[in-house]
């Protein structure tokens, strides 16, 4: 009898194994250490994340699939092709200066958890693009989140931090629980699970399965928009954001939903769609409905609240995930809709390389100004420069003004998607949504340039001066990201075909 | 001089304000310190500017004058391929002077600040955005790629932004935020449709468009493509009523500002529909044009109207604001003109948009220049009962407001007649399958336009250069022209006189570009 | 009609079994204890050695009177006995007894119905302790959810180390796979299921959810009559399911000597001996604390049974 | 056996489910909600699986995983619970408040001029840097 | 079919165990006194009239050990599919590997509750 095993290629996995491997050496690790060398596994985390980036390398070719089963003419669960090597360079990439920028955090967290709890997130997140069934992409889902629920409520002392974990969890869940039907649906409907068998399957269903496979394909979105904050869903972001620590909310903003995009994308165009004139138009309004949410949410944050700055990306991250959403509503209605998800990964790297770095200069500032209110970063140029220029560059490429060229780019391409495939409304709605957001972002960046208010204390000046400068010196690890970020995002801006090339051709 | 030298020539003037802009946040080398870090990084300002004034000059005497409708000194570079965008630049004879009058008075800006730094934020800060804002300016002046156009156009924004919002005064930032809005929410319904004509038309370069003259869209998609162009390039132009947010933008403006402002950022939009509108998309221009040109009319009317209003006594009226709603006035006739169709009008745009920026430039000068010695541009503060009695107190100061106001107010002569009389000139006999009627009515009411426009400019004219012989005597002597600002003003007024005296040379450069561009018409 | 004349016989003979054998462990206990304990024991009701004693128990639960506390819920209460003894009446239907069918009913995933099955039961306990409105029962009620904690994890493990050495999930098929030598090998599983099993039954020394001494009577002190009888009712009848489950999964069942006419006696004495083996431990050993309990469990029943799934894993694909 | 008794019935879980999560207050409880929905979805897979006779047995594989990922979240989200409730002594989700959108109301941080006056933190680190 | 047979007997089991019950207690009705007093109803504690209500305060010291095992119960569920088929023809020495990773993380998991003093009663 010849062997029952399916062959593994592990070299496709390698992007998915490193982390979660890493992930329980880590933890072992964080046993036998003592305290003092503890910061040494946030290093060695990053580096693992970064290393764990590098290895798609030997796949570019992106032809390597695995987890087939030829024997009943289904198709392949894990598949490296070009769209997941491009999502997960992404979120491992992110994942890597989300822990960059954890290092010097801060607040109090244990440290072998939250190192553990990063890795096995990335490697959900990793395996997440290249599930090629619902069932490996639902678990890879919840690989995902799961731990990022004890990630948000792992500052135990906080009660805020608690308050913002249950919001996601509660809501999370439900929305797995109401794709999980919907998924049961679709199975019944289709008989399998197989992400192009279920697309074959639903173009023959039987008559009397219509109404089952529709309402299948609906609830299973449904599930998606409930995790991705799509508007009317996106009530716990700013939430959870804001009493989540910051690398965190760093890190849901950006990994997060690049994974929670990927597995839509999968679903909406490899799985549904022989349905695309459903969900087309469905996504179409949503993503209008997030962005002007989104964007009109930010737009509303004053200045003096506390962790006002964390809202305020909070909430554009929604109105962000709008823009995300465009492309996937064009690619509905376009005769390749592989072809017009590559605008959304190409927004998705530029958004993760911009909004990480924005981040990092939060995280920067926080350090001094723990409150972290917009009113924080008033003179911010006078007394770091450096940190002042970069994030003004940062909220401009999110602005997408110039000097911020690639996201001014970025915007182009997603516009050209909507416009191309005869979406104008949408293409309308976008563009006042940009407008809208340009006024929050240009006023955090004016704040930046506007000269700090004078501190009524003068004489305790010289006391504190070499406290002071302590507290301003600039810890490796946030500068390491920002500058990385910064500079990623300098070389994007000048030569933007590296990520736009990705809009151009079919990744799927 | 070849084509390849003019080529990097044409690079260097765009790239080099760039390269300067970065430069001016760098600590500046030692030896090059000046007195202090300010006067290092405004030298460094001046020796930029100049040198792009430089290479302008250079690139205009390089230029073919004799063909000037094709494209020259053009660099074509594959930049994005994923979006079809190329790094193509390019100058003919409707693009050349609008670049060097933008060097020059980057120039002159850069000079008078030198001398005379507005009040607000720090000078490398200042003179790295002017630096941008040039840089951007000769950008959208010198692509010919629609998205290039888009990012140039963009660009000017930002600086322009923090230009109101830190070196303003009054409501500036309020001012900013409405100005950057505005013409951002134009910009980006523009950018909707650049992107539908490169869709539909497979590309972006301007030049293949225009040669195409719209050939490859249909009509509703032309229709379409112009209004959401015309929209964000008549935010800028500005055409009424989308003009509201120029009159509190000038208002908060530093001088500097609003004289880049007026004179080179309100040209953009013209100069977008000459370059793209009308030879990209005849079909959709056509329908719109008679519309277009009635608005242009009430601009006209309705801005010489709020000038009156405001340069009547006891009404408040602010000097930079009346000459914002001047502008107003004098950009309809520009609007008038592209609208006529016929080569005639839309030359006469494309002088009336030359005579502008060098006049109401000078305008803007002087008015700030007022403003510094009374320490108001509030003209009843200014003149009081009986007048502010310049003449007496400053007469060159006096003297060469005069002649900027008549200059703007179109007297034969002066630049500001030809542009404006070509405009009617072509709407009095618009272009084929142009309702004629409604054109000689547009006419009628943009003569009657000048008028109000000569009644408005000489009662600011009565009320601030002229006085009682009390005012005069009573109150002590202001500071006269210095050597700096006549240095800033006088290639302004020599200009002004010279294209007055001699249109030909400009309307030489432009008319067989225009003739190129409204080939499909 | 043979059919259902077949299953009513089954379902009559498990129903038998079901009452009678929970009877004769309890008199069992009742005497060997006393023995060990060097006293008589019952010897009154009956005559002979007082045999009738449990059934005179009966009789008095009976006929006293059954009471609910006021501030109970009433409902959850009342079910509660059902609930705990039921699940064995429905495991002893899977149980083989001896070769060729000799069986309630073959299932094919037995072994894990009847762990599945099994765990309900502690369900009864845990309503009874929260439904008695009693700070008591609730106490025992909580003991006896994280004695479920302790004891469920380690009995899978070993149960799943025999289903992997059998190669199936049916209890007649892992009888039907059984060599003489599997007892070895599997000898520390069984050690680790029966212990585990004794949790389960809060049998002492793991009776710390009943212990009379501290909480009274844990989850059951409200509860008369009837009601209190059917759960003593569930716990010999636990006893006879745990003993015949392990004697199925690690002892051979009916295998032995003269096992094709004889297997259902190979299978009773050696339940028999392993009930004998339960009451014997009751006597012998003090009760543990609560977390002496946990820390068994975790840092000594599962290390174990994870172990041995090892081991047999290594042994299987060795000799295979 | 007909398909509809399953199916009907896991609708119905799924619904009694639906319900707690939208009607009760009380975390724990929605916690349970949730599990009964994800499990009306596991009963509907595995009977889809019979029905489809699946050779694969895709459905029953996905059951699997939907029980350890009901597990996991259970385990989190218990764990996340006893958090907030440490905290504040409730788990009642309509108190969860602390971090609303700060919308004026009396609850409202103070004023913008107020945090202009008073010096920050970073205000002073900036001067102590300036005079260093 | 011999599958769902194969539990419709078992239901029928859980019929006649529901019915015993029933029977039990209807009879059990007719055979004992019902005599309620106050004092009989109330919550026993020993003799002692009971103080405050029944939802005490009490702290649930081995929640951490539910977490544990719902972890644990859960992932062993995976072990019984796989130890049916493992020794199967065809399968061979990788899937017993690939087992033992498996049991390898649930020892990691066990290993790290160990460490971090979970198992221990504080």
């Amino acid at each position: 009898m010849a062997s029952l095993v399916q062959p593994v290629d592990w070299t496709a996995l390698t992007p998915v194994i490193v982390p979660a491997a890493l992930a329980v050496a880590v933890l072992v690790a964080d046993l036998f250490l003592p305290q003092g060398r503890k910061p040494l596994l946030g290093w060695v985390t990053a580096a693992g994340l970064a290393a764990a980036a590098l290895t798609v390398i030997p796949l570019r070719d992106g032809h390597r699939t695995t987890f087939c089963q030829p024997e009943t003419g289904g198709g392949c669960s894990y598949a490296a092709d070009h769209f997941t090597l491009v999502v997960q360079v992404l979120v491992l990439g992110g994942a890597a200066l989300t822990a960059l920028l954890s290092i010097n955090t801060r607040e109090k967290i244990p440290a072998g958890e939250y190192w553990f709890l990063l890795l096995s997130s990335a490697a959900g997140a990793a395996l997440l693009p290249a599930s090629r069934d619902l069932a490996t992409l639902i678990v890879a889902l919840e690989v995902t989140t799961l731990p990022a629920f004890a990630l948000v409520g792992l500052r135990r002392d906080d009660r805020l931090a608690g308050e913002a974990a249950l919001k996601f969890f509660l809501t999370s869940v439900t929305a797995t629980a109401v794709s999980l039907l919907g998924i049961s649906f679709v199975y019944a409907a289709t008989g399998t699970l197989q992400l192009t068998a279920v697309a074959e399957g639903l173009t023959h269903t039987p008559d009397q399965l219509h109404t089952l496979a529709r309402a299948g394909v609906a609830l299973t979105l449904v599930g998606f928009a409930f995790k991705l904050a799509v508007a009317p869903f996106q009530f716990w972001v700013p939430d959870t954001y804001a009493g989540a620590p910051l690398p965190v909310a760093a890190y849901l903003s950006v990994v997060g939903k690049a994974a929670g995009f990927s597995g839509l994308i999968l679903v909406t165009v490899v799985a549904f769609r022989p349905y695309a004139h459903v969900w087309g138009p469905a996504i179409g309004v949503l993503a209008a409905l997030t962005m002007t949410v989104g964007n009109v949410g930010a737009l509303r944050q004053r200045p003096d609240v506390p962790r006002g700055a964390v809202r305020l990306l909070a909430w554009s991250s929604i109105g962000q995930a709008g823009y995300l959403l465009v492309p996937m509503a064009a690619a509905g209605s376009a005769d390749d809709p592989a072809h017009e998800i590559g605008t959304t990964v190409a927004y998705a790297l530029m958004y993760a390389v911009v909004n990480l770095g924005a981040f990092a200069v939060v995280a920067l500032v926080e350090r001094t100004a723990p409150h972290s209110r917009l009113t924080d970063y008033r003179g911010l140029y006078a007394s770091r420069p450096a940190a002042a220029l970069a994030l003004a560059f940062f909220l401009l490429c999110l602005a997408g003004l110039p000097p911020g060229v690639i996201g001014l780019f970025a915007k182009v391409a997603v516009f050209s998607s909507a416009v191309g495939a005869q979406h104008g409304w949408l293409a309308v709605i976008m563009a006042v949504n940009v407008v809208i957001a340009l006024v929050y972002y240009l006023r955090w960046t004016a704040l930046l340039f506007t000269a700090a208010p004078e501190p009524a204390v003068a004489a305790d000046a010289d006391t504190g001066a070499g406290a002071g400068a302590a507290a301003v010196r600039t810890p490796a690890g946030l500068g390491l990201a920002v500058a990385v970020t910064a500079v990623a995002g300098v070389a994007l801006s000048g030569a933007p075909q590296l990520i736009l090339r990705y809009a151009q051709g079919a990744l799927l | 001089m070849n084509d390849t030298a003019l080529q990097y020539v044409l690079a260097a003037i765009v790239v080099l304000p760039l390269l300067g802009a970065v430069g001016a946040l760098l600590p500046p080398p030692p030896g090059l310190r000046g007195r202090g870090p300010d006067q290092a990084v405004l030298r460094h300002g001046v020796t930029v500017t100049g040198a792009v004034l430089v290479l302008s000059v250079v690139l205009a005497a390089g230029f073919d004058h004799d063909h000037p409708a094709t494209m020259q000194a053009s660099t074509d570079l594959n930049w994005i391929p994923a979006l079809r965008i190329h790094l193509h630049l390019g100058i003919d004879g409707i693009s050349l002077p609008l670049l060097v009058l933008t060097a020059l008075l980057t120039f002159l800006c850069a000079l008078y600040s030198y001398f005379h730094l507005p009040a607000g934020g720090s000078a490398k800060s200042f003179v790295a955005l002017l630096l941008l804002l040039e840089g951007g300016t000769l950008a959208t002046f010198s692509v010919l790629d629609l998205m290039l156009f888009f990012l140039a156009f963009e660009t000017v924004l930002i600086p322009m932004y923090f230009l109101i919002a830190r070196w303003g005064g009054g409501d500036r930032e309020r001012s900013a935020l409405r100005f950057i809005v505005y013409t951002l929410l134009g910009s980006v319904i523009m950018l909707l449709g650049l992107l539908l004509i490169g869709v539909k038309a497979g590309t972006f370069d301007m030049v293949t468009l225009a040669t195409d003259n719209g050939s490859h869209l249909s009509h509703s998609t032309q229709l379409i493509a112009v209004l959401a162009i015309g929209l964000g390039l008549a935010v800028k132009a500005p055409m009424w009523p989308l003009h509201s947010w120029l009159p509190d933008a000038h208002t908060a403006a530093p001088t500097v500002g609003s004289v880049l402002l007026a004179g080179v950022l309100l040209k953009m939009g013209t100069y977008g529909l000459v370059r793209i509108v009308l030879p990209d998309t005849p079909g959709g221009i056509q329908t719109f044009a008679p519309y277009l040109a009635a608005f242009a009319v009430v601009g006209i009317i309705y801005g010489s109207l709020a000038c009156l209003a405001l340069a009547r006594r006891g009404n408040g009226g602010d000097l930079k604001r009346l000459i914002a709603y001047s502008s107003v006035g004098h950009m309809g006739f520009v609007l008038l003109g592209i609208a006529s169709l016929n080569p005639t009008g839309v030359n006469g745009a494309l002088f009336a948009n030359i005579a502008h920026g060098l006049i109401t430039g000078l305008l803007f000068f002087l008015v700030g220049a007022i403003k510094d010695r009374y320490g108001s541009s509030d003209l009843d503060q200014l003149a009081g009962r009986g007048g502010a009695a310049l003449y007496g107190r400053a007469p060159r100061l006096g003297g060469l407001l005069a002649f900027a106001a008549v200059a703007s107010l179109g007297l034969p002569g002066l630049a500001g007649f030809w542009g404006e009389m070509l405009a009617m000139f072509g709407a009095f006999k618009p272009g084929a399958d142009l309702s004629r009627p409604a054109y000689l009515t547009f006419t009628a009411l943009a003569a009657f336009g000048t008028l109000l426009t000569a009644g408005y400019l000489l009662t600011v004219v009565r009320r601030v250069c002229m006085g009682d012989r009390e005012t005069s005597e009573l109150q002590p002597a202001l500071a006269d022209v210095k050597a700096y600002e006549f240095a800033a003003w006088t290639p302004l007024a020599a200009l002004t006189v010279l294209a007055g005296l001699w249109p030909a040379a400009l309307l030489g450069l432009t008319e067989p570009a225009v003739r190129s561009l409204l080939g499909g018409h | 009609m043979n059919d259902t004349l077949d299953v009513v016989l089954r379902l009559v003979a498990v129903l038998v079994v079901f009452l009678v054998f929970p009877l004769l462990v309890g008199q069992t206990e009742h005497k060997v204890m006393a023995h060990m304990q060097g006293r008589l024991g019952p010897m009154y009701a009956g005559g002979f050695h007082g045999w009738a004693q449990l059934v005179a128990d009966g009789v008095k639960f009976a006929q006293k009177e059954d009471i609910v506390p006021a501030d109970a819920d009433r409902r959850v209460f009342q079910l509660a006995p059902a609930v705990a003894l039921l699940p064995y009446l429905l495991v002893l239907i899977a149980i083989p007894v001896g070769p060729d069918g000799f069986v309630g009913q073959t299932l094919d995933a037995g072994l894990i119905f009847v762990l599945a099955v099994m765990g309900v039961g502690v369900l009864g306990s845990l309503m009874a302790g929260w439904a008695s409105a009693n700070k008591f029962s609730l106490l025992g009620g909580l003991r006896t959810a994280a004695q479920l904690m302790a004891y469920e994890l380690p009995m899978l493990l070993t149960a799943a180390s025999v289903a992997m050495a059998a190669g199936t999930l049916s209890l007649p098929g892992i009888l039907d796979g059984y060599h003489w030598w599997w007892t070895p090998w599997q000898l520390v599983g069984g050690v680790v299921f029966f212990t585990a099993g004794l949790a389960e039954l809060q049998r002492p020394p793991f009776d710390m959810p009943v212990a009379d001494s501290e909480i009274i009577f844990g989850a059951y002190t409200e509860y008369t009559g009837l009601r209190f009888a059917l759960f003593l009712l569930a716990e010999y009848a636990g006893i006879v399911v745990l003993c015949a489950l392990t004697t199925v999964l690690f002892l051979g069942g009916w295998h032995g000597p003269w096992s094709g006419s004889a297997g259902w006696v190979w299978t009773l004495v050696k339940t028999a001996l392993l009930a004998f083996v339960v009451i014997w431990l009751r006597v012998s050993y003090p009760r543990l604390r609560e977390d002496q309990l946990q820390k068994l469990a975790w840092t000594v029943l599962i290390p174990l049974s994870l172990a041995q799934i090892a081991l047999t894993g290594v042994v299987k694909v060795v000799i295979s | 056996m007909h398909l509809a008794y399953p199916a009907v019935l896991a609708v119905l879980l799924f619904c009694v489910g639906l319900y707690g999560v939208l009607a009760r207050r009380n975390a724990i409880l929605v916690l349970m909600s949730v599990e009964l929905m994800l499990n009306a979805v596991n009963l509907n897979l595995v009977a889809f699986d019979v029905w489809l006779r699946d050779t694969v047995h895709a459905g029953q594989a996905l059951t699997l995983f939907t029980i350890t990922i009901a597990a996991a979240e259970i385990g989190l989200g218990l764990a996340i619970v006893l958090l907030v409730f440490r905290h504040r002594g409730s788990s009642d989700v309509d108190r969860l408040t602390g971090l609303a959108e700060p919308h004026g109301g009396p609850g409202a941080p103070h004023a913008p001029d107020a945090s202009d006056a008073t010096p920050t933190p970073a205000a002073d680190d900036e001067k102590a840097e300036a005079s260093a | 079919m011999d599958y769902f047979h194969g539990y419709s007997v078992v239901g029928l089991v859980a019929v006649v165990g529901v019915l015993f019950v029933g029977v039990a207690f209807a009879s059990g009705r007719l055979l004992r006194p019902v005599v309620p007093t106050p004092e009989k109803m109330l919550t026993y504690e020993c003799g002692v009239d009971p103080v405050g209500g029944d939802w005490a305060h009490t702290q649930i010291r081995y929640y951490v050990y539910s977490f544990l095992y719902v972890i644990f119960a859960v992932d062993a569920i995976f072990l019984f599919p796989w130890a049916t088929v493992f020794a199967a023809p065809g399968y061979g020495g990788a899937t017993l590997v690939e087992m033992f990773v498996f049991i390898g993380f649930l020892a990691v998991g066990l290993l790290y509750a160990w460490k971090k003093g979970v198992l221990e009663w504080t």
